[in-house]
């Protein structure tokens, strides 16, 4: 039997490599691929909570939040490609016109 | 059982949601070139309908759809702000999109889209319902701000919101996790009567500062507030007007369900912080800008820094202040950025502080209807700024929040000095050569602007009626 | 009572015409905007009057409580609680009212502001007529009467502010009329932040009392003051006070905050007369009058408030002295005549303070609209050094002048004499003699304020001409609807010291019985016993006729002499080319006129050339400063030991108003943002991943706190 | 009946996900990326069976792996991806961001550990098969309202990725 606080720290890990991966990285895609990364570790966490409080809620939330990356990705990625059409590049350092 | 009256309790999501699907059908059906003004007579129609399905929906408080939104006076406020701001909104855009030779129709539908989002975020009591409604604003708003396509700043506008956005809801999300795995709900009022009962855990306190970023970024709270300059800079000057205004407002309507109906714990030194940061960054990075949407972007991070201070000084009458706040902020902004959206004109190339110079004279109704905003901004008497300001100094000195107050009211001078420089710009300034031509301002702007202002100067000197009603929602979130 | 129930339509009368003009002002004709404006403002003085006369009359039935009509309630609401707790945990309504309130102390405010105001809208019928932006500038007035009426008539500290920052924004705009002129906007700009500075501190106040005492209302804040439940020299009294008075160094351009007001001169001459002599200014001196029952609690408050007077009167009155621009000079008088009201206040002779603001009004608005006669006359000349023999050319603005300048220099029995005397009597008496000090400051400033006045009207009416030749074909007397004004102003200079003639002199002081009321120190005034016990005293203070009283009178009329005889034997024959007579006898007080310009010059340099602000450029300044003071020494070794000490303070005063407000305070708020702005620029410099990178370091802040809380 | 997982299945499940997470981050190649985070999606649905959840599992799969990740990759096609590839993949900030980021794993860490003491160790089981149904059975009656919000999501989201991806408005 695991225990619960390890799936938890296994979506902490997760969750920090997505927000490693959306600091450093330079490719727009990539960036976007780290925030997926993120939901899934609380995708896990929501699951890991519902075993924990035997509740289905916990996993349902976790259908919506599915629902929620899809529609993300979609705008996302016609976004990003919207970006690439204007500067030929998905180097998110060059995305840097607005500045004080 | 699902009666009718849960219907009503969403009537103004649906009433929007059904507009804005008349309006995608009809877009199919216009020849590409023609103009979209039709569509948006229809989206303005559909903001009406929202504000008197509100009105109807008042008279039936309570929960529906198996406790998942709640009706009170509290949401009733925030619905009617919003749909009142969409309304502003869809009427200063006609003219800006026939300027930018913008014929897409999606446009007003995007707009109907979000409110019911925003409307959605105010009324909803359970976090994932809260979460999507957050998630439909914001996606609706990102495609919106990148809705001047030939301009690579406004793509850009959009892929920074974007990319920020869906990174601060990501932590709000984690948020939402932490708490439900703390409280094994995800209803707010179950949440407080778990909180209530038991002890604050660890992971309770992480909770709220997780959902304070995601809520932080949305209403542009330092140090979560990076993106607004930027984002402002490039979007449409109307959806600026939006997305300054009606998001933020829904924002703060979820911060307040989660830290008084919710109960939370522990939120006090974050948002203290979080407010003098906001108040101070926003102001001095104000008093160096020569973008005026870039200004007005600071501007509204000192805002929210206002703000927060309310929600600092808590209980009902903190609660109140920042109701009314929300609703002064909204309507000053929404007039300034139509002001701002009219003259910026085609390409938006007037948006410089120097572009302002002599405007008291081409064009004085405009300046005198931008300077009434801004007097409203700094907080001169007779405008919703000042009471607006006043409650919430007043709220936050009865809480004895005495250093914070300070801070805010040595912000609110210095405040005063680069809301001036614009004034100074367009009564006591020569224009420059060649001087930015201004149109006449439209019928529909024009509506808007009346409103704006009427509202302006109506919270100023008839705060009355509208406090009531903000305080009687605060009353019913504490209890 | 339809007048005294109506009161709110005096304030609304002329922002009706205000919003008139906003909207149709363009449109319409030059005399439909006199019409509308100025009639405006004439039947809010008769409503005024009548209201007055009302209260009187409802005074004596109730009491001389004050008249409160509550028309409804602004802020708060009446039906939901909103209730809090105040600092002694005692519970308090959040209410505030867009409430009226009459006493004797808004009444005087109330007469005045309406009858000068309503002289002065007549006036710039005249003076406006060729000028561009009429409706404009009557749009500007009728909103300033409104705004200060509505400052004057408030029942609350609210009520007072909204008037506060509206006479401060219509004073702000009216500065900057001629907006094309760089230098009315910088002047617009200075008395705008000057006082905001002031603002923040009345908020401060404000909301310190109301967080005190739970209440934002006159009569309950004073009804709390003097029960008897506060201590005198309450320590948080006295910080709100001393808040409070910061507000009013603003707004009524005290030390070290005045500078904003001779800048302002920028503006029409009517405004000057309007707002910067008669009316906005001295809304400091209601403000701290109205709080007279807070101050009496706070000593060092009130010691604060006759410091900075008396100071303010001789740094003000010895700057007048060298002035050449005759609106200049006015607009230090004015501030040295507002030190003189603050240090009435400063010693506890509220009611004298509040009549010196009386008479003031008159002769100080007499002053400027006949210094704006005569620069109508000649075209549009400011400087003093080209005027001269005027006396028969406009024989009305002379003699009305003529009466004013006798009213401030006070000479018996001109109005200033009364105010002024009463002042000086208390700074004297008051207090066994405790403030002493301040009588000597006082009474050189009387001294001054005679000398310099009266050098304006020897260089102006009655030296030889000096006028230019295409100038002096025009010189014209100016027409009616400016001269009747000024006769009117010229009755009042004269007789209107009558109201305060003093007991001592077998007078009756109508003036202070009438204020008795407000400025009684005791809650049971309003009982019939007190009143008669009241009454009682003053009698027997009427009988105690000091003969020191007496002998000061005329040391202080013999001042005035003094300082008219050595004006008219310094400038009486000053010729074309004339060298200032002082300058003759002291060279350097020459050299304090042409340094001022050298300093002007050295200011452009120095903030064109150099923008760092720090070490460097104070010490080059402070150098020059040091070279200049020895120069001045060796040269000058002692001549003439007084006109040295005056030409020092004038220095002093030029050089603080230069370096260190327009200096630090006007640039160098725009100076020390750069380095600011390099604090935002490292947050915003564009980068998506940076700006991710800043909310993480605050997410790890925030659940840092919550960890390990 | 018994769990069917071990602790085996765990850890072998987590370390699949977490190298596949370094290597979404470490890879040059967006392509090579969007692999590696196949793996982890598909480790993360084993993990889930492992807690009862068959139908998030299969959720997961159908919709994150099968949807999700192959509209990334088709983006990824229609974009030249070659100038990319030559450029530096990290950017200058990347230590600092790299020790947040970590600090930030360890305090949640920290969180867990503080607030183990709220989790009792034996959970009581879901009988697993009827998790579909009553899913289901959530999803239409306790979350209908957001059911049918998060299809006008979908309609926002739409309607956005066609306005974004239009050549021209």
């Amino acid at each position: 039997m695991v225990p619960i606080s390890y799936y938890l720290v296994l979506s902490a890990i997760l969750f920090s490599l997505g927000v490693v991966g959306f600091l450093i990285k330079r490719n727009l895609i990539t960036l976007f691929m780290s925030i997926e990364l993120m939901l899934n570790a609380v995708n896990l966490a929501f699951v890991a909570f519902a075993w924990q409080w035997k509740s289905l809620n916990g996993q349902v939330f976790v259908f919506f939040v599915m629902v929620v990356a899809a529609a993300e990705a979609a705008v996302g990625l016609a976004i990003i490609i919207a970006v690439f059409r204007t500067r030929e590049t998905l180097n998110v350092d060059r995305v840097n016109l607005l500045k004080l | 059982m699902i009666q009718a009256v849960d219907y009503i309790r969403v009537l103004p999501e649906i009433v929007l949601t059904l507009f804005g699907v008349a309006i995608m059908m009809v877009e199919g059906a216009l020849p590409p070139r023609a103009s979209r003004k039709p569509l948006g007579w229809l989206a303005f129609v559909g903001t009406l309908a929202a504000l008197a399905a509100t009105v109807y929906q008042a008279g039936y408080p309570g929960m529906a759809f198996f406790g998942m939104v709640r009706v009170d006076s509290f949401s009733i406020f925030f619905h009617f702000l919003i749909a009142f701001i969409a309304a502003l909104v869809v009427l200063s855009s006609f003219e800006y999109l026939d300027a930018q030779q913008i014929r897409g129709g999606e446009y007003y539908g995007l707009i109907l889209f979000g409110a019911v989002g925003m409307v959605l975020m105010s009324s909803a009591v359970e976090l994932v319902l809260i979460f999507i409604a957050l998630e439909i604003s914001s996606i609706s708003t990102y495609v919106l701000a990148g809705f001047r396509r030939r301009a690579p700043s406004s793509i850009e506008s959009s892929i920074k919101y974007f990319l920020l956005g869906s990174f601060a809801t990501a932590f709000f999300l984690y948020g939402v996790a932490l708490i439900f795995g703390a409280t094994g709900s995800t209803r707010i009022y179950m949440i407080a009567e778990t909180i209530q009962g038991g002890k604050h855990s660890a992971m309770v306190f992480t909770a709220v500062a997780l959902m304070f970023v995601g809520i932080g970024f949305k209403i542009a709270a330092a140090p979560f507030h990076v993106w607004t300059p930027d984002v402002y800079e490039g979007a449409p000057a109307p959806v600026v007007g939006l997305m300054s205004t009606a998001p933020k407002a829904a924002a703060f309507a979820v911060l307040l369900r989660i830290f008084f109906a919710a109960a939370t714990p522990g939120w006090f030194w974050p948002v203290w912080i979080s407010a003098a940061l906001s108040m101070t960054l926003g102001n001095i990075s104000a008093l160096v800008q020569d973008n005026v949407k870039r200004l007005l972007a600071y501007s509204s991070i000192a805002h929210a820094g206002y703000l927060l201070v309310a929600f600092a000084a808590a209980r009902d009458i903190g609660i109140s202040a920042a109701m009314f706040y929300t609703a002064a902020y909204a309507l000053m902004n929404v007039g300034a950025f139509a002001v701002v959206s009219h003259f910026a004109s085609a390409g938006e190339r007037y948006v410089t502080l120097e572009d302002y110079a002599g405007l008291g004279r081409r064009s004085p109704v405009l300046a005198a209807t931008l300077t009434i905003f801004l007097l409203s901004l700094i907080g001169i008497p007779i405008t919703g700024g000042f009471f607006a300001k006043f409650y919430v100094f007043s709220a936050a000195l009865k809480s004895n929040l005495v250093w914070l107050v300070i801070i805010a009211v040595v912000n609110s001078a210095i405040a005063a000095y680069y809301y001036l420089r614009i004034i100074v710009l367009m009564y006591m300034r020569d224009a420059r050569e060649p001087a930015p031509t201004v149109q006449n301002v439209s019928a529909p702007l024009g509506v808007a602007l009346a409103l704006t202002v009427a509202a302006t100067i109506y919270l100023g000197v008839l705060p009355g009626r509208v406090l009531d009603y903000a305080s009687r929602g605060a009353a019913l979130l504490v209890r | 009572m339809f007048f005294l129930n109506h009161i709110w339509i005096i304030p609304l009368l002329p922002a009706l015409g205000a919003a008139l003009m906003f909207f149709f002002g363009r449109k319409l004709s030059k005399s439909a905007v006199s019409f509308f404006c100025v009639g405006l403002v004439v039947v809010a003085f008769v409503f005024s009057c009548l209201t007055v006369l009302q209260y009187t009359g409802w005074a004596a039935a109730h009491n001389h409580q004050p008249f409160e009509k509550i028309v409804y309630t602004w802020l708060g609401s009446d039906t939901s609680n909103l209730g809090y707790l105040t600092h002694s945990g005692r519970a308090a309504d959040f209410h505030v009212d867009a409430g009226f309130l009459l006493d004797p102390l808004s009444a005087i405010w109330l007469l005045f502001v309406t009858g000068v105001g309503m002289l002065i809208h007549i006036y710039s019928i005249g003076y406006m007529a060729h000028e561009g932006g009429y409706y404009r500038f009557f749009g500007y007035m009728n909103l300033f009467m409104f705004t200060m009426l509505t400052l004057v008539l408030g029942n609350n500290y609210v009520m007072l502010f909204v008037g506060w920052e509206g006479v401060g924004l219509c004073s702000y705009l009216l500065i900057g009329f001629y907006f094309l002129k760089k230098s009315a906007t910088n002047a617009a700009n200075k008395a705008f932040i000057v006082n905001r500075i002031g603002d923040a501190g009345f908020l401060l106040g404000m909301f310190t009392i109301a967080w005190y005492l739970g209440s934002f209302r006159f009569t309950q804040i004073t009804e709390v003051a003097r029960s008897g439940r506060l201590s005198t020299g309450d320590p948080t009294i006295t910080l709100a006070c001393l808040l409070l008075f910061v507000g009013a160094c603003g707004k009524s351009a005290q030390v070290p905050l005045y500078v904003w007001l001779p800048d302002a001169m920028e503006g029409p001459t009517p405004v000057s007369a309007l707002i910067h002599a008669a009316t906005m200014v001295t809304a400091g001196v209601y403000m701290v009058a109205r709080s007279n029952a807070l101050f009496v609690l706070a000593p060092e408050a009130m010691k604060t408030v006759a410091i900075i007077g008396a100071v303010t009167a001789i740094f003000a009155a010895s700057i007048g002295l060298v002035q050449n621009d005759i609106k200049r000079v006015l607009a230090y008088s004015t501030v040295s005549q507002l030190g003189y009201m603050f240090l009435a206040l400063g010693v506890g002779a509220f009611a004298a303070g509040v009549f010196h603001v009386f008479t003031h009004a008159f002769f100080k608005a007499l002053l400027f609209l006949g210094a704006g006669s005569v620069i109508h006359a000649l075209s549009s000349e400011q400087d003093m050094r080209h005027m001269g023999a005027l006396v028969h050319k406009i024989p009305t603005t002379f003699k009305t002048m003529l009466i004013a300048t006798l009213a401030i220099a006070g000479i018996f029995p001109f109005a200033g004499f009364f105010s002024k005397d009463e002042i000086l009597w208390q700074a004297w008496s008051a207090d066994n003699g405790a403030y002493r000090a301040l009588w000597y400051i006082g009474y050189a400033t009387a001294f001054m304020t005679a000398f310099y006045m009266f050098r304006l009207m020897y260089l102006t009416f009655w030296s030889p001409s000096r006028v230019e030749h295409e100038v002096e074909h025009h010189i014209h007397e100016s027409p009616k609807s400016m001269t009747i004004p000024l006769i009117v102003l010229a009755f009042f200079s004269l007789f209107a010291g009558f109201l305060g003639w003093p007991h001592s002199l077998k007078g009756s002081n109508r003036f202070e019985k009438f204020l008795e009321p407000v400025f009684a120190r005791e809650a049971t005034q309003f009982d019939k016993s007190g009143k008669e016990a009241q009454l009682a005293a003053a009698k027997k203070e009427e009988e105690h006729a000091n003969p020191t009283e007496y002998f000061l009178m005329i040391l202080s009329l013999g001042a005035a002499f003094a300082g008219w005889g050595l004006a008219k034997r310094s400038y009486g024959k000053a010729a074309e080319g004339y060298t200032e007579p002082i300058a003759a006898t002291a060279p350097p007080a020459y050299r304090v006129l042409y340094n001022k310009w050298y300093v002007d010059e050295a200011y452009d340099y120095l903030f064109t050339g150099r923008r760092k602000l720090g070490p460097v450029r104070l010490g080059a300044m402070g150098a020059g400063e040091a070279a200049w003071a020895v120069d001045a020494n060796f040269v000058d070794g002692g001549v003439n030991g007084a006109g040295w000490t005056t030409r020092a303070l004038a220095k002093l005063s030029v050089w603080w108003d230069t370096w260190i407000i327009d200096g630090l305070l006007v640039n160098g708020i725009a100076y020390s943002t750069r380095p600011l702005s390099w604090l935002t620029r490292m947050i915003q410099w564009g980068l998506v991943q940076w700006y991710a990178l800043v909310m993480v370091a605050g997410i790890l802040g925030f659940v840092l706190y919550y960890i390990f809380r | 009946m018994d769990p069917v997982a071990t602790p085996y299945f765990f850890y072998g499940l987590s370390a699949v996900a977490v190298l596949s997470a370094v290597g979404v981050i470490m890879r040059r190649n967006p392509v090579h990326s969007a692999i590696a985070l196949i793996f982890t999606l598909l480790s993360l649905a084993g993990l889930y069976l492992m807690l009862y959840a068959p139908f998030v599992a299969g959720v997961q799969i159908i919709l994150y792996v099968g949807g999700i990740v192959v509209l990334f990759l088709f983006v990824i096609m229609l974009i030249n991806i070659e100038r990319m590839q030559r450029e530096y993949q990290f950017n200058k900030q990347w230590l600092v961001g790299l020790l947040a980021a970590a600090a930030l794993g360890a305090l949640f860490v920290a969180v867990y550990v503080k607030g183990q003491s709220i989790f009792p160790q034996h959970a009581v089981r879901f009988p697993e098969q009827l998790n579909t149904q009553q899913v289901g059975k959530m999803l239409y009656v306790d979350y209908l309202l957001p059911f049918e919000i998060a299809s006008l999501l979908l309609l926002v989201a739409i309607v956005g990725a066609v306005v974004m991806a239009k050549k021209r408005i």
